[in-house]
């Protein structure tokens, strides 16, 4: 129960509440449009959340770290994404029957946030107020992300749990180091770049040559008949 | 004041009385209907005597032990815990009784009544028995019995194949059981070095911890098994639904509370819970109450023989007293006494409401398959203008097994669900968020649970006979009608007034509580900063209830004016001639839920198309649709285990020339287990 | 029009008379390209039926029974046309069998030859002739209050006999099997539809069968039209199926020019091009409405709608009429598009293809309503081929048919991609598209969505270049000889229609045979709908565009 | 704060009225709102309040194979959910009958009100009837825990299931967002869009018995039984809005009973209640009613989105 004279609002924890609830949008879509958009919110909750570092702990670089990421994951990345998939059919794009059916991923990705809180609750250093709110959302996204990596079928779709892993990384980082040098943070964000590029490109390839789709085995993986 | 010791003796009497007679009177005018009034008189003593011991305090301590045999004596005590078990018993025997009278006329002259009438006395007699036991030998002996009568009355009609087969089922598990209950005393009486449950009472507290849990883990797999948890619960829907409908309701509403009764016992009497080193036995019983109530619910919810429906609710039940009574171990176990309480009591208030409701369905199932012969939902339908009271009382039996207000399902399901709010106290967060998500399962259950009863209401009762079965059903004569009254009046009532029963469960366990004192109180609970958490009063929503129907009635009758009605044919879309094929399904209408949960049942939907030429597949001879679900348990489980054992029995008859005892290998590879384990701990 | 030999036609006649020689009383050509096989028995139409079926892979296009009985020596006349369009053969192998008054029955070809179930039936019905080893021969047409022994289209029956109405049972197939039940939908349906019944066998949600029983609001078409003068029944035609007033007026008037072996002005055919596009237009602009209702999608039905109600009222300014009645007259059209018209036809024409794009753009990328429609009501390929199905159905399952390309009329020789003249590579192209449609409602939604755009572009492309001169020929009168007959046809939105006619005495109507594409694609809708659940089926059913009206003659 | 005197049982009473008053005016409105949003007119805002008096004046067309459960079943459904309109705060901070029950009780009334509709939907030996009862269950028994997870968050953090209680330290909470809260809101709109049947679970717009969830249940009643169900449900609706709107957006509601707080807090309310209707009718036109088997998915959703509410609580 919340004593009625709190103090004013707990910016770090809504700030994590916020994008943890921009992850689950990433995760609960089936469309690579989809995801692709949520995936965008959620980027810009994270740059938000990286700017609040930055005012807590008065580090200009991280500024700079949020606009980067403003500006590489929420607007670059999705756009090189759109446009090497372009040409995929909406077969290629579209996760028909996830290993696990999306109604249980999303509790199953419940039940790893509350693992990740489990698990930092032992942490020590739980004084840092910026890596007590920050600390458990980022080992939230790592989980969440692999757990999507497997969940997924389609390969184009795995792309997906890669970003939210990625964007967990740079939090954890973020909120540990506050802010490392910008140097390596500019040299990892084209790393994922390029990642996201290949991997793209070789799902294009990938998705080519397996084109062409047999309809017998498509009315066996729509997950919501029976038999 | 008659003294309990007189109630006592006239109930046992009475009782024996009635078995007696079933089998002297044989074939006899009357025979009948002393058969079950004396049971029924036998029943009103066992409340009288409930309440004596409960409110007028007036305990009774028997000791029957001769010297020579001081290990096997008969023991009896009857104190609150025991008097409460005793009001069950009575109040649904009672009820169970006066239908029995109407009811076995569906076997007269095609089986022998007789035994059914002595098996059914000795049957509550000895339920009776093991409650008020207080040596193990005793409380063995009667659990035996019970277990026998049972057994024959599910297979009083042996004719049927099936019934053997559930028979056997249920003979194995329950002494499996049994042997697990045997062992928890054995080592008990290792501790102790005595078999009296006095005795126990006074030694527990020096036992060292882990025979304490060794016992404890043992005692819960054995009355877990009577109480048909998951996954021991295998025997029960097969078991329940063989039985007569008059002894099903024994079994379902009674028969599996001595098992809560035995946990009872075990937790709260014999030891204290009230040491955080408790925490696990609690979380134990807590999730499997959870596990049990959901697997209980999903199967209630897809089953289409009414009565195996009810034996399946019967394990969901169950599931939520357990889980009433996990909470209450928790909360105790942190020295929460007034959440301990409040669990407690809301895990004997449904304990005592299934009672009530769990004998109205299936003495309102006992019904239906009295008039119409089927106990197949898909035969049914139309029912409730064939046999209006039946269905009235059937629907009672619904509305308060699915939670709903007024009933009294609702209070009990309201207060576990405060219980399971207010684990917000407990020190311990980890445990509060396994317990919120468990929590879910609860939700759960209580959803499933009233799509299973309203499938169970609707399909049989609602819109027109799918088959003629259902074309001659007539009421079912007074008697049956007065004996599913009694136990409606009591589902309404302890539904309206919470206040009975609260003020039996504090009185009978001897816990306080800040609980309504008059009748028309509200029930209230406090949260930490002492503010009201919540509060309920049953009987103020049943006259708002009542007033805004009759407000909404004059309202529309004033702006309406009078209403003409109409009488016509269901909307067919204007082609003429439903029929009973046109309306839905028992198995269409769960068809949803079976397909979300498909990870679960593992449906199949077969179809046989036949055609009249390979070349043409689009003109179709005939159609033939097959569905089924798998039993995860049955499969996974008891098929290999049933498979390793017929195994290893063959190796050993290769080896050994004697016939081998199952159950006494049970027996003997289990003790060695624990004296071994006895033997290593410090 | 060229009364060359037809290549095709040569090639059939000569393997025809090789295999069945001595079964065939003659073999001639007709009509440019249908080619007429005269069987001598009766019992010998089921082997031939079946050898162009499996071996030519002709598609049963129609059956065409006709009461005779006064014309040629006392015969119903049977006529099983196939429609053969492999190797760019423009042919209809037509196969003539008679049967013999007194005899009352014909062999049944419908066991080997799936499609031809309902003609059966159908004949069954209309002329008591009973198809014998048909396992089905329960009323189609006429339904359960018709008197037995009254077969309306034998001449003997006067069209004002008044029928008294009677009382049997019609059984569906029932399937077997505990927790199966039934629900009965229609005739009467809560929206303005029109009439039709469909009879579910479910197990909960999950469709095991469905069957359904149409011919509610039969019409009487072909009886009434018999005895009447050409120009009448042009009227009659174009009222079959409000929607498709276009398809079936100019399937009419091809048929009649056929017979009178008249050739039309260039300027009419490019226009008859125009008006039968447009009604394509603003029908599939309607089916997409309605699809986006039927998955619960209002804005974008909304907005479709919207585009409909522009090409209806662009429809009204250019003919006169929203529905495009009264545009065909034999031997041409009726209306001219004058030039300045055409230019704000092609104006307005592209404003509502940029809004269209922008809508079907919004509904592409919003995955509730993909989702909707993936995998649901999944026509298989090898059922649209044995029933025969046309048009959209057809296509969306990968089946190339098309009768604009296939049998070619008006001026939409080369406005059609053409395996035998495009180039390979879009050709390929072609091909690979078609192999990946899996005939899912999704695909239903995308093929309408090409063929809309598809129209506008060959609007454009023919009002671009519109030849001057007539729009209407006479047509010469002395060619309208007494039981001559020929077939006319068209793809209308819906797919194929064929009109079969044959005059009489004094140049009217002896017999008038209409087979809409409805009649065709009804079957495949109990084929699709199978393991689908049930809230799906509005949905299948509206992305199959099925006319009630245009199927209940 | 309130004492328990005949004018706060008065005031009570009448903001119950209030809400079952307006709740038709909400369903106009809505329906207004999509309308427009589709480029279409629409029907007056006040067209439910025409429709409720015209079938109350109708006669009544009774299927021969009804029992008297499908006559009392509009009654008791009606009765039910006023009932729980009773408990629910609107422009107070209270209700005079917050000590009579709880937010509990409110979802049992609405149970109770639901299992009489899906057995009236069974009674009347129509294959819809059984379609719609069918899918009203799996929807509202996958609702359940969905919705006991939610009070269960909203409990945690105002300590209390009692409405009264919950609203008054939702007024009087100085943080006006809590991340607890934030997960909780989430799932509760989930929560109110499929207990009214709204899009995407179902369409209530439409004619297509097969596709009907709530509305096949209802196919056979006609007259002052429709009215009463049609009715019931705008209640039903509005009551749930209200729940909503007073646990999580609490500002302005009267936490006195001065006419002027009273005024104010009527007023805010309506403002609320009608930003969210047209949030809730905006929504529904712009998406697609779901693939049945579908939904599930969705109230996972909620139900996850409480669980890490409850995380974030115990954080």
């Amino acid at each position: 129960m919340i004593p009625t004279d709190a103090p004013q609002i707990d910016i770090l924890t809504i700030s994590s509440a916020v994008l943890m609830i921009a992850t689950f949008g990433v995760v609960v879509r089936r469309g690579f449009m989809d995801w692709l958009r949520a995936y965008r919110y959620q980027t810009m909750a994270l740059s938000g959340v990286t700017a609040i570092i930055a005012y807590m702990t008065g580090i200009w670089e991280i500024y700079i770290a949020a606009a980067l990421t403003l500006i590489i994951k929420a607007v670059v990345i999705p756009r090189v994404l759109l446009r090497v998939t372009s040409q995929l059919k909406f077969v290629a794009r579209y996760e028909l029957n996830p290993y696990i059916s999306v109604r249980l991923s999303a509790i199953i990705s419940a039940l790893l946030v509350a693992l990740a809180y489990f698990l930092t609750q032992q942490v020590p250093f739980r004084s840092d107020q910026i890596l007590r709110a920050y600390l458990p959302v980022s080992l939230s996204l790592l989980f969440i992300g692999m757990f999507t990596m497997v969940n997924r079928r389609v390969a184009l779709n795995q792309i997906v749990g890669l970003l939210i892993i990625e964007n967990g990384l740079f939090l954890f980082a973020t909120a540990l180091t506050h802010g490392v040098s910008l140097i390596i943070e500019i040299g990892v964000f084209i790393d994922i770049l390029v990642g996201v590029i290949i991997s793209a490109a070789l799902m294009t390839r990938i998705s080519h040559t397996f084109d062409n789709l047999n309809v017998d085995n498509l009315e066996h993986l729509r997950d919501d008949k029976e038999e | 004041m008659v003294s309990s010791l007189t109630l006592f003796q006239a109930t046992i009497i009475l009782y024996s009385m009635g078995a007696l007679l079933a089998l002297l009177l044989r074939g006899r005018k009357y025979s009948n209907l002393l058969t079950y009034l004396l049971p029924a008189a036998a029943s009103l003593f066992a409340i009288v005597l409930s309440a004596n011991v409960i409110f007028a305090k007036d305990a009774l301590h028997i000791s029957i032990t001769r010297d020579a045999l001081a290990q096997f004596g008969f023991d009896v005590f009857i104190d609150g815990i025991s008097a409460f078990f005793i009001l069950l018993i009575g109040l649904v025997s009672l009820a169970v009784s006066l239908y029995s009278v109407g009811y076995t006329k569906e076997y007269e002259g095609r089986k022998d009544t007789s035994i059914l009438g002595f098996l059914f006395n000795i049957f509550i007699l000895s339920m009776l028995l093991v409650v008020v036991s207080n040596s193990v030998f005793a409380f063995l002996v009667f659990w035996e019995v019970m277990s026998l009568t049972s057994f024959f009355l599910v297979i009083y009609e042996h004719e049927q194949e099936a019934n053997l087969k559930s028979g056997m089922t249920y003979i194995v598990m329950t002494h499996l059981g049994t042997t697990f209950i045997l062992a928890s005393f054995l080592v008990m009486y290792l501790q102790t070095g005595s078999f009296s449950f006095d005795a126990f009472r006074q030694y527990v507290p020096f036992i060292p911890l882990q025979v304490k849990d060794i016992v404890f883990i043992l005692a819960f797999i054995g009355f877990g098994t009577k109480a048909g948890i998951v996954p021991l619960h295998i025997w029960l829907p097969q078991a329940h639904p063989s039985a007569p409908s008059n002894a099903s309701a024994l079994m379902s509403a009674v028969m599996i509370k001595t098992a809560i009764y035995g946990l009872i016992r075990v937790l709260f009497d014999f030891n204290s819970v009230g040491s955080p080193d408790y925490t696990w036995w609690g979380i134990l019983l807590l999730s499997t109450g959870a596990i049990t109530s959901v697997i209980g619910a999903l199967y209630a919810v897809i089953e289409k023989d009414i009565k195996r429906a009810l034996a399946f609710s019967s394990i969901e039940n169950i599931g939520i007293i357990l889980t009433g009574l996990g909470l209450s171990v928790i909360f105790a176990s942190f020295n929460l006494t007034a959440l301990a309480v409040l669990a407690l009591v809301a895990s004997m208030y449904h304990t005592l409401n299934h009672a009530v409701f769990k004998s109205l369905l299936f003495m309102g199932a006992g019904s239906i398959l009295y008039a119409t012969h089927t106990k197949n939902m898909e035969a049914m339908g139309g029912l409730v203008r064939k046999m209006p009271w039946t269905s009235l009382l059937f629907l009672v039996g619904a509305l308060s097994i699915s939670g709903l207000p007024p009933f009294n399902g609702f209070i009990s399901e309201w207060l576990t669900m405060q219980s399971l709010l207010s684990t917000s106290q407990i020190p311990d967060s980890t445990l509060q968020i396994t317990i919120a998500f468990a929590s879910l399962a609860f939700a759960l259950t209580a959803g499933l649970a009233a799509a299973a009863f309203v499938k169970i209401f609707g399909i049989s009762f609602l819109s027109r006979g799918r088959s003629e079965h259902v074309l001659h059903a007539v009421e079912v004569p007074r008697s049956m009608l007065i004996g599913k009254g009694v136990t409606a009046l009591a589902a309404l009532a302890l539904g309206v007034l919470p206040f009975i029963g609260i003020n039996l469960i504090t009185s009978a366990f001897n816990i306080q509580s800040a609980q309504p004192a008059s009748p028309f109180d509200t029930i209230t609970l406090q949260n930490a900063s002492g503010s009201n958490f919540a509060s309920l009063s049953p009987f103020t929503v049943v006259v708002l209830l009542a007033s805004v129907a009759a407000a909404s009635y004059g309202f529309v009758r004033v702006v309406g004016g009078p209403t003409r009605q109409v009488v016509y044919e269901t909307w067919d879309c204007g082609f003429g001639g439903l029929d009973e094929r046109m309306e839905y399904t028992a198995t269409s209408f769960s068809q949803p839920i079976r397909k979300i949960f498909k990870a679960f049942f593992r449906p199949r939907n077969s179809i046989q198309r036949e055609f009249y030429a390979d070349s043409n597949q689009y003109k179709r001879k005939t159609i033939r649709m097959e569905s089924t679900t798998r039993s995860l348990f049955e499969e996974r489980l008891y098929t290999p285990v049933v498979s390793a054992t017929i195994f290893l029995f063959d190796k050993i008859r290769r080896i050994q020339t004697g016939k081998v005892n199952s159950y006494l290998l049970y027996i003997l590879i289990t003790l060695v287990l624990l004296l071994v384990l006895v033997r290593l701990s410090p | 029009m060229s009364s060359s030999i037809n290549n095709g036609i040569s090639k059939y006649t000569s393997t025809i008379t090789e295999k069945f020689g001595e079964h065939v009383e003659s073999i001639n050509e007709a009509n440019r390209n249908e080619m007429h096989i005269t069987l001598r028995q009766l019992d010998s139409a089921p082997r031939i039926c079946e050898y162009i079926y499996s071996e030519f892979h002709g598609r049963l296009s129609t059956i065409v029974c006709s009461d005779e009985r006064r014309v040629a020596n006392g015969r119903f006349m049977l006529r099983y046309v196939f429609s053969m369009s492999d190797d760019g053969n423009d042919v209809f192998i037509v196969v003539t069998a008679k049967i013999d008054q007194h005899n009352s029955s014909f062999p049944s070809i419908a066991l080997q030859i799936p499609a031809a179930f309902l003609y059966e039936r159908e004949i069954n019905d209309m002329f008591g002739l009973t198809p014998q080893g048909n396992p089905d021969v329960r009323p189609l047409v006429l339904h359960e209050d018709w008197p037995s022994g009254a077969f309306p289209l034998r001449k003997d029956f006067d069209i004002s006999t008044k029928m008294p109405r009677e009382h049997k049972e019609y059984r569906f197939t029932k399937v077997e099997g505990e927790g199966v039940c039934e629900i009965p939908v229609g005739p009467v349906h809560a929206g303005i539809i029109e009439p039709g019944h469909f009879r579910f066998s479910i197990l909960g949600e999950h469709i095991v069968n469905l069957e359904t029983r149409l011919f509610y609001t039969h019409k009487g078409i072909e009886k009434l039209a018999e005895n009447r003068s050409l120009e009448e029944t042009l009227l009659l035609a174009e009222r079959i199926s409000g929607d498709e007033s276009v398809a079936n007026s100019t399937a009419y008037c091809q048929a009649v020019e056929k017979i009178a072996q008249s050739s039309l002005p260039r300027r009419a055919e490019q226009l008859r091009v125009v008006y039968a596009e447009m009604e394509r237009i603003y029908n599939h602009l309607g089916t997409l409405a309605g699809i986006s209702t039927d998955v619960g999608y209002a804005y974008g039905s909304a907005r479709l709608n919207i585009l409909k109600e522009r090409m209806m009222r662009l429809n009204e300014t250019v003919t006169g009429s929203r529905l495009l009645f009264g545009v065909n007259r034999i031997g041409g059209v009726a209306v001219d598009v004058s030039d300045e018209v055409g230019k704000t036809f092609i104006e307005i024409m592209n404003d509502v293809q940029q809004d269209f794009e922008a809508v079907i753009a919004l509904l592409k990328t919003k995955s509730s309503f993909i989702d909707r429609l993936r995998n649901t009501g999944v026509i298989p390929r090898k059922a649209a081929k044995e029933l025969s199905i046309v048009g959209v159905a057809a296509r969306c399952a990968g089946l190339d048919i098309d009768v604009r390309r296939d049998h070619s009329y008006a001026a939409y020789s080369g406005l059609r991609i053409d395996p035998h003249h495009d180039s390979p590579r879009s050709v390929t192209k072609y091909r690979i598209e078609m192999q990946k449609r899996v005939g899912d409602a999704l695909s239903r939604f995308e093929v309408r969505v090409d063929e809309v755009k598809d129209s506008m572009n060959i609007i454009e492309k023919v009002l671009r270049n519109l030849s001057e001169g007539e729009i209407r020929a006479t047509v010469p009168q002395e060619n309208l000889k007494p039981y001559s007959h020929g077939l006319g046809y068209a793809e209308s939105h819906r797919g194929e229609t064929m009109h079969w006619l044959m005059l009489g005495e004094n140049k009217n109507i002896f017999r008038y045979k209409v087979r809409t594409a409805s009649f065709c694609n009804w079957p495949i809708i109990e084929q699709a709908v199978m393991n689908d659940i049930i809230p799906d089926f509005p949905l299948v059913n509206k992305s199959l565009d099925l006319s009630y009206s245009g199927n209940d003659l | 704060m309130f004492e328990p005197s005949f004018a706060t049982l008065a005031a009570g009473i009448i903001q119950t009225l209030v809400l079952i008053a307006f709740s038709p005016l909400l369903t106009g409105v809505m329906r207004k709102v999509k309308a427009r949003s589709q480029k279409r007119i629409g029907a007056s805002i006040l067209q439910p309040y025409y429709d409720i008096v015209k079938l109350m004046r109708k006669d009544e067309v009774i299927s021969d194979q009804t029992s008297w459960i499908f006559k009392s079943a509009p009654w008791i459904n009606f009765a039910a959910v006023a009932t729980a309109a009773l408990f629910v705060p609107v422009m107070l901070a209270y209700s005079p009958f917050g000590l009579a029950g709880d937010v509990l009780l409110v979802i049992g009334l609405f149970s109770l009100a639901r299992f009489f509709t899906v057995l009236s939907g069974l009674d009347s030996a129509s294959a819809f009837g059984g379609l719609g009862s069918s899918r009203e269950m799996m929807l509202s028994s996958l609702i359940e825990p969905a919705l006991f997870l939610t009070i269960f968050t909203v409990s945690l953090t105002f300590g209390a299931t009692n409405i009264t209680t919950l609203v008054s330290s939702a007024a009087g909470l100085q943080q006006l967002v809590t991340p607890s809260l934030l997960f909780a809101l989430i799932s509760m709109f989930v929560i109110v869009i499929a207990e009214t049947g709204r899009l995407p679970f179902d369409n209530p717009a439409t004619h297509l018995e097969l596709t009907m969830v709530h509305e096949a249940m209802v196919l056979e009643y006609s007259g002052k039984l429709l009215a009463l169900i049609e009715w019931a449900q705008s209640i039903k609706h509005l009551t749930l809005l209200a729940l909503m709107i007073n646990i999580f957006f609490p500002w302005g509601v009267a936490t006195s009973l001065s006419a002027a707080a009273v005024g104010e807090g009527l007023l805010v309310f309506a403002a609320k209640a009608l930003a969210i209707g047209v949030i809730i009718a905006f929504i529904e036109t712009r998406v697609a009613k779901w693939r049945l088997f579908r939904i599930p998915d969705l109230i996972a959703i909620a139900i996850a989105s409480s669980m890490v509410g409850i995380v974030f609580f115990y954080i």
